[in-house]
């Protein structure tokens, strides 16, 4: 019916609709049209913090250690063997006959400039958390290396296998992070061809990629790839239906249903490492007292219908959250959490015991989509919580949060897709700015968590946290993200939960 | 001309008073009736939207999302449009009419009360650099300069994004931004009046400046001061409609136009009606508003076709 | 060698239409000044209009006879008639102040005219602009051809205008009201350099204004408008010696001169009002301010008659010979 | 002349010095910039540093005064998220806006001006209303919905044109056009009104009674005259769309200044913010002076009285 209606609009319009429509670039041109969100405003990955920076780094880079993205299982990369020497040592073996998009051969010299550089606090990499317990890194052989850490950190290697693309250390050290950015040269599947800062980005296939890649294991790929910043969802979808991008990703659920019903597009809903939650400032120092009574906080989770949500709004494979964490990390275990099942009476009740039976007003603020927060809305006036919605931009709202003015924000977090779950409770109940808690106890399990390397240990304290946290009910868990992929019939592509789609895997059909 | 034959002037064709002479322009003017027609409907739907609306426009039921507007049902067939929803409802199963009208009310009071609070600032400046002129206008025209010279979408959207915006930030952004207009019409005219006979005999009657100002200067140019609030009530709706499109104008759930327009962008290709709705109300009520200042600039002073103000 | 018969303007509107000139029928002789004198409103300036073509959109003229120099200008194509403009026929207007654009150099405004009518050659029409300038008493000629009028006082832009109806040796020139704005000196002096320059270059000029003072210095025929018609006509001197019409002898009463009123006496004036343009006139338009009113005046128009050669009157008090006529006051 | 200009120069570096310092304080009051320099996850410790670094801890008026400096030696200060020079980021998003800019003028120019006297001249006829409907729609008509109009049409449903990007001129057909249409209906206006009073005045018809044809009447003596008023709205107007681009940048996928303001204060970066604010406030002042000169070259009256 829907799409009945859209040629009938497109009709109306105009009878040119009929014209024979061009498409001004795709497979005949063989090259990959897709859209960046975000502006990426250094390409070098250590001086961005955006989804599409990760994206494209993993094309022009490599990292020691390679993730996959089904299983999470580590696989050899530029580095074929690993191995912990001591809680806060690794070595790693390189691969030999690697080469660089620039024709630099690959050795343990890239890889000790690129990580001493970037973990030198002088140097201002943008990603602290990700390089900042490095201590040094150090030159075993021409092929072996060793790092150092400052302290013990168990979850190291996820951050080895996906914040830490390797850089070619002749280069990177003439050039800087601004010559990179200008002009990036990896040992990665893609070499940049051209690109305008922020703006658009043209990559090739690099055919010298090293063989025995982890990355090309489902073989296939198309010559050019061109990313182009598309800001706009409005302006995707519309590029889509136009022609001018093959691929988008995070379709809306609604336009996902739409999309699926063209004739020349697929759509395929993904689950993404990515949890939605309430955090609610427990502190009062946002000026809500309200907050500060528990009872409160628990009738905020029990007021709000999650399966409503996900079933009409999120769709997709969201699942419904109880835990402060992603399902799937280490040590998110879900028994240990004090469910919240939807009930409005309840709600009221804990309302009325905290002596807000009248309800009271409060701001909410939330970057993500405005139909979810406002449906929030509505379910919290339902218990006579009034709130004042404020749908701002991520960067001003974590400005805010960190400066204690946000008494409930709706936050999602991609652990940068770290598969342990204290990637963010260190964020967010150890690390003061972050931290709307302000729990001592939680505070102290995360930090001594975080020097045990037994992983049954730390599951103790992880179970603890866990617990404490949502029996406080300091963040009410909503639902885990999926995404809606849409791209032409002519694209073959997998969509991996790890949020990170790999264009260099696509081909056309 | 002094004709030597001085007393032979022909008399005025109706001795019609001003005020009734004014009425018949009006009625007269087709824009004016058509803006002033549109715009007192949107007004009192506006008002009576309470009465009028069939639904809490706030209330929500994620079961009923996006049911296409009733002639749907006339004329696509379609079997979701109901009656119960005539326009329809939104991405949250919210009745599409009732928070058009409710809307019509966010719009209105964006509208005027931006417009009232530049008219206030521009007029208290316009009018004593008019009157005092020298240094005090030097000051003002200075400022007005300076007001020029922001790129007014620009701060507004700055200062929005990093207060955080909500139906009061955004009068007062726009508020404080849009009085240039009002500064510059009263500043000229006071300058002319100041000198009029009926001041200076009030002034030699020993009035207070603000005296003066007030009731004998003020109402003299009331009449060009209505049309730059009906012109400056146009501009903040749009503006208003503009950011809330950025995302960082009037917060949600509040039913503003411009918030609609945004909300249903995503879904504009799809389900066309969901922008059309909200995109004809704003649509019709700018074109209202501005017919009916294009209309009384006319009425009020038919002499002076000035297209400058626009 | 211009010849008019029966000149009407209409314009219509939509209250009716508005009839400012009315049967209007005179003629102009070649190096002859004929004044067009009446009060503002009474149709002098559309009549100047209607003769140069310039009517207004809204307004239409018909004529029996609209001729100069023989070339018949009622059926004349807009391009041809526009070819007479400003070279056969020229015209000076009442506003000096505003009658000149402001943004262009009086050299060029008085080039555009020769370049229109006697092609583009920029040095003959600046000689001719340098000569004529010179004539109308400018001084330092080649530095006004720079000058913008805003640079000029209005008795120098009144000389900027005449030299320009002048640049292309019309045969006729209409100047309306081109005193008035000015101040008396100017004035006179204008008035002399017009009448010095038409008796040098042989022109005809029609002379409208409402002042009989200036009628006196240059005319040497007079026609005495009312509501659009032409109530008397008569050479200059016979109008002021033995005026005919009640309407030309209350004008004339109106002169205020010195020693021939008291002191504190209230000037004389015509009673009564004008009758508007748009007012069907079946009898004498002045019948309702005339204090020697008969009945005949209301129903039918007035016949013309001679009262002596080349002096005629609109008015039934000469239909019958012999009636004895005394000022209205 | 000369001292004319000298004291319009010196008001123009007055008022923006001013508006600099008001989106300065405006901006340094509301956000704190350590926190937007330190990043995700940055501790206390680090946020004090960079406080420290930055200079942040000193008071305002003496950042502004430092700031300036800089900008008086060429210096726009560093982008606190790109690490850049903001004069080169400027320089890379400028000229899109510029473009735009100057393409959208040109097309009101070219739609106003001609319309507008066509109607002057057919003052009353179905020319002159069709006109005035145009520009009342033009008025009414917010551009972002007129962009919307357009992408939907000749975007999506006929495929006529790009939807977005900068890269080929058919990219700039509907930006231009949605941007353009939106700052038309006044200088329309203003041309026609300009041109009725032209077309009445004294000057017009002493024009005409020197045998002129209408051609000249009408272009060289009238719109010579109605067109000044226009010229200035039009500097004014080019401001504007420079300053209100930011929506059909953002709707159109152009990567302008507009484009980069909305992003910048997003993130609040806020060097790159206060020097986009300090350039179109610039630009501002630079084409309301050009304004006055071009003004001032058409109309001797106000060449002299500037003398």
């Amino acid at each position: 019916m829907k799409r009945r209606q859209l040629l009938q609009s497109a009709a109306v319009m105009a009878a040119g609709a009929m014209l024979p429509r061009s498409a001004w670039a795709n497979k005949a041109a063989d090259t990959l049209n897709v859209p960046l969100t975000f502006g990426i405003e250094n390409i070098d990955r250590y001086y961005n913090s955006v989804v599409d920076g990760g994206i494209l780094a993993r094309h022009i880079w490599d990292t020691l250690i390679y993730r996959d993205p089904v299983t999470f299982a580590y696989k050899p990369a530029l580095a074929t063997a690993w191995r912990w020497t001591d809680d806060k040592t690794l070595e790693f073996d390189l691969r030999q006959g690697v080469k660089f998009h620039n024709g630099d051969d690959f050795s343990a010299d890239d890889v000790i400039f690129t990580l001493n550089f970037v973990s030198n606090p002088a140097n201002k990499a943008t990603g602290q958390d990700n390089v900042n317990f490095i201590e040094k890194a150090e030159k075993l052989s021409d092929y072996k290396v060793r790092v150092q850490l400052k302290h013990s950190f168990p979850p190291a290697l996820e951050y080895v296998s996906g914040e830490w693309p390797i850089y070619p250390g002749k280069y990177y050290e003439r050039v800087g992070p601004r010559g990179m950015g200008e002009k990036p040269v990896g040992t990665g599947p893609y070499r940049v061809v051209s690109l305008v800062p922020s703006r658009e980005f043209v990559l090739e296939r690099f055919d010298e990629h090293y063989k025995d890649s982890p990355k090309l294991e489902k073989g296939g790929n198309i010559p050019r790839i061109k990313a182009r910043l598309l800001p706009d969802m409005a302006t995707q979808v519309a590029e889509l239906l136009g022609g001018g991008i093959d691929w988008m990703w995070y379709v809306p659920a609604d336009q996902a249903e739409q999309l699926a019903q063209m004739p020349n597009l697929t759509v395929v809903n993904e689950e993404v490492f990515r949890t939605g939650s309430l955090v609610i400032d427990a502190t009062g120092r946002s000026g809500v007292p309200a907050l500060k009574d528990k009872r409160v906080r628990k009738a905020i989770a029990y007021a709000i219908n999650r399966q409503e949500m996900i079933d009409n709004l999120v769709k997709g494979k969201s699942k419904r959250l109880d835990v402060p964490c992603y399902p799937t990390q280490f040590g998110c275990n879900a028994a240990k959490a004090v469910v919240y099942d939807f009930n409005v009476q309840k709600a009221k009740d804990l309302m009325k015991e905290a002596g807000f039976a009248d309800g009271f007003s409060v701001d909410m603020y939330a970057w993500r989509s405005r139909e979810w927060s406002e449906a929030i809305v509505a379910y919290l006036a339902a218990i006579g919580i009034r709130v004042n919605l404020q749908q701002m931009d991520y960067f001003a709202i974590r400005d805010l949060m960190r400066s204690g003015k946000t008494p409930i924000t709706f936050i999602d977090d991609g652990y940068y897709r770290l598969n342990d779950s204290a990637t963010i409770w260190q964020r967010f109940f150890a690390k003061a700015p972050d931290d709307q808690a302000h729990d001592d106890e939680v505070k102290a399990w995360v930090e001594a968590a975080a020097r045990i390397n037994d992983p049954a240990k730390r599951q103790e304290f992880y179970d603890r946290i866990i617990a404490k946290v949502t029996d406080e009910a300091y963040w009410a868990p909503l639902f885990t993200f999926s995404t809606n992929y849409a791209f032409t019939k002519d694209l073959a592509f997998t969509p991996n939960i790890d949020e990170m789609p790999r264009w260099y895997n696509a081909r056309w059909t | 001309m002094n004709d030597a034959t001085a007393t032979a002037a022909p008399a005025p064709a109706a001795p019609e008073s001003p005020t009734a002479a004014t009425l018949h322009r009006m009625r007269r003017h087709k824009g004016f009736m058509i803006g002033a027609g549109i715009l007192a409907v949107m007004v009192l739907v506006g008002l009576l939207a309470p009465l009028l609306a069939p639904h809490d426009p706030y209330l929500q039921s994620l079961a009923k999302r996006r049911i296409p507007p009733i002639w749907h049902a006339w004329f696509y067939g379609s079997p979701r449009a109901t009656t119960l929803h005539l326009l329809g409802t939104d991405q949250l199963g919210r009745d599409y009419l009732s928070r058009m009208l409710y809307g019509a009310r966010i719009s209105l009071a964006i509208g005027l009360s931006t417009a009232l609070i530049s008219a206030v600032i521009g007029t208290a400046l316009g009018m004593l650099a008019g009157y005092f002129r020298g240094h005090v206008d030097a000051v003002v025209s200075f400022l007005i300069s300076a007001r020029l010279c922001v790129p007014l979408i620009l701060v507004a959207l700055t200062v929005v994004a990093l207060v955080g915006s909500s139906l009061m930030t955004l009068i007062l952004v726009l508020g404080l931004l849009l009085w240039d207009r009002f500064a510059v019409i009263t500043r000229t005219a006071t300058m002319q009046l100041a000198n009029a006979d009926f001041v200076l005999a009030s002034r030699a009657a020993g009035s207070s400046w603000l005296r003066i100002l007030a009731s004998e200067i003020f109402p003299n140019l009331a009449n060009a001061w209505i049309v730059v609030l009906t012109l400056e009530m146009a501009n903040a709706i749009v503006i208003e409609a503009a950011l809330s499109f950025l995302g960082l104008g009037v917060q949600a759930p509040l039913p503003s136009w411009g918030l609609m327009l945004a909300e249903g962008r995503n879904d504009m290709f799809f389900n066309p009606w969901i922008i059309a709705i909200p995109g004809a109300a704003l649509f019709a009520l700018v074109l209202a508003i501005n017919l009916l200042g294009d209309g009384l600039r006319d009425v009020t002073a038919p002499e002076g076709r000035g297209g400058a103000l626009a | 060698m211009l010849d008019v018969a029966n000149l009407s303007v209409t314009i219509a509107g939509r209250g009716g239409a508005i009839r400012p000139v009315r049967d209007l029928s005179f003629s102009v002789a070649r190096g002859e000044t004929f004044c067009i004198v009446g009060e503002s409103g009474c149709g002098k300036s559309m009549t100047s209009l209607a003769l140069m073509g310039l009517l207004p959109r809204a307004a239409a003229r018909s004529a029996t006879r609209l001729a100069l120099d023989g070339t018949d200008l009622r059926s004349l194509p807009r391009r041809a008639m526009a070819d007479i403009r400003g070279n056969r026929m020229a015209m000076i207007f009442q506003e000096p102040m505003t009658s000149l654009n402001p943004v262009h150099t009086i050299g060029s405004q008085l080039r555009e005219v020769w370049y229109r009518h006697r092609g583009r050659n920029r040095a003959a029409g600046e000689a001719r602009a340098l000569w004529l300038l010179d004539r109308v008493g400018m001084s330092s000629p080649r530095e006004r051809l720079a000058q913008y009028p805003h640079e000029l006082s209005g008795g120098l832009r009144q000389r900027v205008m005449i030299a320009m109806a002048l640049m292309c040796e019309p045969a006729l020139l209409i100047a309306d009201e081109p005193t008035t704005a000015l101040d008396v000196t100017i004035q006179a002096q204008i008035l002399s350099l017009l009448r010095s320059l038409q008796d040098e270059l042989g022109l005809a000029m029609i002379f409208i204004t409402h002042d009989l003072g200036v009628v006196s210095r240059i005319a040497d025929r007079v026609a005495v408008m009312y509501a659009g018609r032409i109530v008397e006509t008569a050479a200059t001197a016979d109008i002021f010696r033995r005026p005919a019409h009640p309407y030309t002898r209350g004008l004339l009463e109106c002169i205020p001169v010195p020693g021939r009123i008291a002191r504190r006496q209230p000037l004389p004036a015509i009673p009564g009002q004008v009758p508007s343009p748009a007012q069907d006139i079946a009898g004498c338009a002045f019948a309702n301010r005339c204090d020697q009113v008969r009945d005949a005046c209301a129903t039918a128009r007035p016949p013309e008659a001679g009262v002596a050669a080349g002096h005629l009157v609109q008015c039934v008090l000469y239909g019958q010979a012999g009636s004895e006529l005394s000022c209205p006051s | 002349m000369a001292r004319y200009l000298v004291q319009r120069l010196l008001l123009a570096l007055g008022v923006i010095v001013f508006v600099s310092a008001l989106t300065f304080a405006l901006t340094e009051a509301t956000v704190d910039p350590a926190l937007a320099v330190a990043g995700e996850g940055a501790t206390e410790e680090a946020i004090q540093q960079i406080r420290r670094q930055y200079g942040f801890d000193r008071p305002l008026v003496e950042r502004y005064l430092g700031w300036l400096g800089g900008i008086a030696s060429g210096d726009l200060g560093e982008s606190y998220r790109m690490r850049r020079p903001v004069a080169d980021i400027i320089g890379e998003h400028l000229p899109v806006t510029l473009k735009l800019g100057f393409l959208s003028l040109a097309f009101a120019i070219l739609v106003a001006i001609p319309l507008g006297v066509l109607a002057a001249v057919r003052q009353n006829t179905w020319i002159d209303r069709f006109a005035l409907s145009v520009s009342v729609i033009g008025q009414a008509l917010p551009n972002f919905l007129f962009a919307l109009l357009l992408i939907i049409v000749f975007g999506v449903n006929l495929r006529w044109l790009p939807i977005s990007g900068s890269g080929t001129w058919q990219h700039f057909v509907m930006p231009t056009i949605a941007l353009g249409y939106y700052a038309m209906p006044a200088l329309m206006r203003l041309t026609r009104s300009g041109m009725i009073e032209a077309l009445e005045a004294d000057y017009v018809r002493t024009a005409l009674a020197k045998g002129l044809s209408p051609g000249t009447v009408v272009f060289r003596h009238a719109l010579q005259n109605a067109i000044l008023p226009v010229v200035s709205l039009g500097a004014v107007q080019f401001g504007f769309m420079l300053g209100g681009s930011v929506i059909i940048e953002v709707v159109f996928g152009l990567n302008g200044l507009g484009y980069l303001a909305r992003e910048s204060i997003r993130r609040a970066d806020l060097p790159v913010v206060q020097s986009i604010v300090l350039l179109i406030s610039f630009f501002y002042v630079v084409l309301i002076l050009l304004a006055d000169v071009l003004n001032g070259l058409l109309d001797p009256r106000i060449r002299s009285t500037g003398a």
